[in-house]
């Protein structure tokens, strides 16, 4: 985990910190395999997204389409993080 | 032959060889295969390369859910799919996927749903590298939930032929 | 690689690898192939080893004029099917046909329907030897053209679960 | 081809002469995997498995089933032999 501010972390000024990994074009869109992100006590899948798509228009657009994954299962909008989450955006899949 | 378990998401070349000797059953009169391999050609424009990546926390646990879920579902002892990620050249082969049943209909219909649904809701990505050096991730299903989804849309609505240029 | 002619008749072992090596096409992203191998009971009862035979003059033309018809009804640039005879032990193949095609859906449909076709229309017989030392021929689909059969029966009417002890 | 009667061949005292390969439970229920008929002239693939058919009730049976193949090819029942035609019975096959 990253110990100061970099392009790849956006600082909210809250309590729960979580690691996004950006799969396949999200890296490209965000610009980053990694970002790290704090969010509020109680945040969502969909307040992290929120957050995420301020990074561009283009961002926005794929979060749309976007799962998250936590461990090894894809959680709903809904599911709500926990400080030290290791998260996965994962844009449309096109395997075979 | 007890049947091995190993990984699903594989950096190495994948051997035929390897899976079918992994998987060996006696009472299986019918072995199902499908190969995926690299094309030439996609929607038209010269392929000379591709890369595969995957998120492999979920998709090696996925993949061996979705084997459980259609060996169960067409009563046939062996399901088992495997997919290569990184550069791969044309020919070589990006996903593996085998049934083995008693009888080869339900065996064959088994295989195929297996594939599909590697295809559709396992976390892999496809990069593909053309000959004017130009490359695009191919744009595929959506994993979101189908909670989550606009009215819309739903998770088999897949745009294949769609690419998002990079 | 240029398709290779070779017997679809063998009395050696059939070899899948052998088989790919002759059929390679760096435009068709698609592979299914069917492995039929010797199961070790059919109809509740222990195999011990299967013989086939086949009318070699016949069956040669005939796959041959199969995987060409159902390459164009399917539209996929490869269909092969070669089927083993002589005595076979438990495991052991007896039949692999394989397509390559573009794409997946053409490429299932024609394996499937090349397989079913060289089971019903070409002149090959299994005897199965049981473990209680008896043996028996496996009675399955009539070759006598459809104007020649009795009204009430036709060329589908396969009786394969129907055994002629000998 | 033999040179005399043996239990194998049935002799009719006509013109065509034909080899008839009995294959899979045929040889069994023929009781020999090579037979030698001699035919009417002009007679047809028809008129063989009606002199075939005089061997016994099972093999009646099986010739309903059986196609007759000349060469490479299955032909009709009411193809017409020539002298020296290479034939095989051909019962209901079961390949794979």
């Amino acid at each position: 985990m990253s110990s100061g501010p970099s392009p790849c972390i956006t600082w909210v000024d809250e309590r729960v910190q979580v690691t996004v990994e950006c799969c396949g074009v999200a890296s490209r869109i965000a610009g980053a395999e990694h970002l790290a992100v704090v969010l509020p006590e109680a945040a969502t899948v969909l307040d992290l997204f929120e957050v995420l798509a301020e990074r561009s228009t283009e961002m926005a657009e794929l979060l749309a389409r976007c799962a998250c994954a936590r461990g090894d299962a894809i959680v709903p909008r809904g599911t709500q993080l926990a400080d030290g989450d290791e998260l996965a955006l994962l844009p449309p899949v096109a395997g075979g | 032959m007890q049947q091995q378990d190993t990984p699903r998401i594989q950096s190495t070349p994948l051997s035929l060889d390897v899976l079918l000797a992994h998987t060996e059953r006696a009472d299986c009169g019918a072995l199902a295969i499908f190969a995926g391999t690299v094309r030439d050609h996609h929607e038209g424009r010269a392929v000379r390369s591709l890369t595969y990546s995957s998120y492999a926390r979920v998709a090696e646990k996925l993949i061996r859910d979705i084997e459980a879920e259609i060996a169960a579902r067409f009563a046939v002892p062996v399901c088992r799919a495997v997919h290569r990620v990184g550069a791969l050249g044309i020919g070589e082969t990006a996903i593996l996927a085998i049934a083995r049943g008693a009888h080869r209909a339900e065996t064959f219909a088994a295989m195929q749903a297996l594939v599909e649904a590697v295809k559709h809701r396992v976390p892999i990505w496809k990069e593909e590298f053309y000959a004017d050096g130009s490359s695009a991730f191919v744009n595929g299903c959506t994993l979101v939930a189908a909670e989550d989804l606009p009215p819309a849309e739903s998770r088999l609505h897949c745009t294949p032929t769609q690419s998002i240029e990079s």
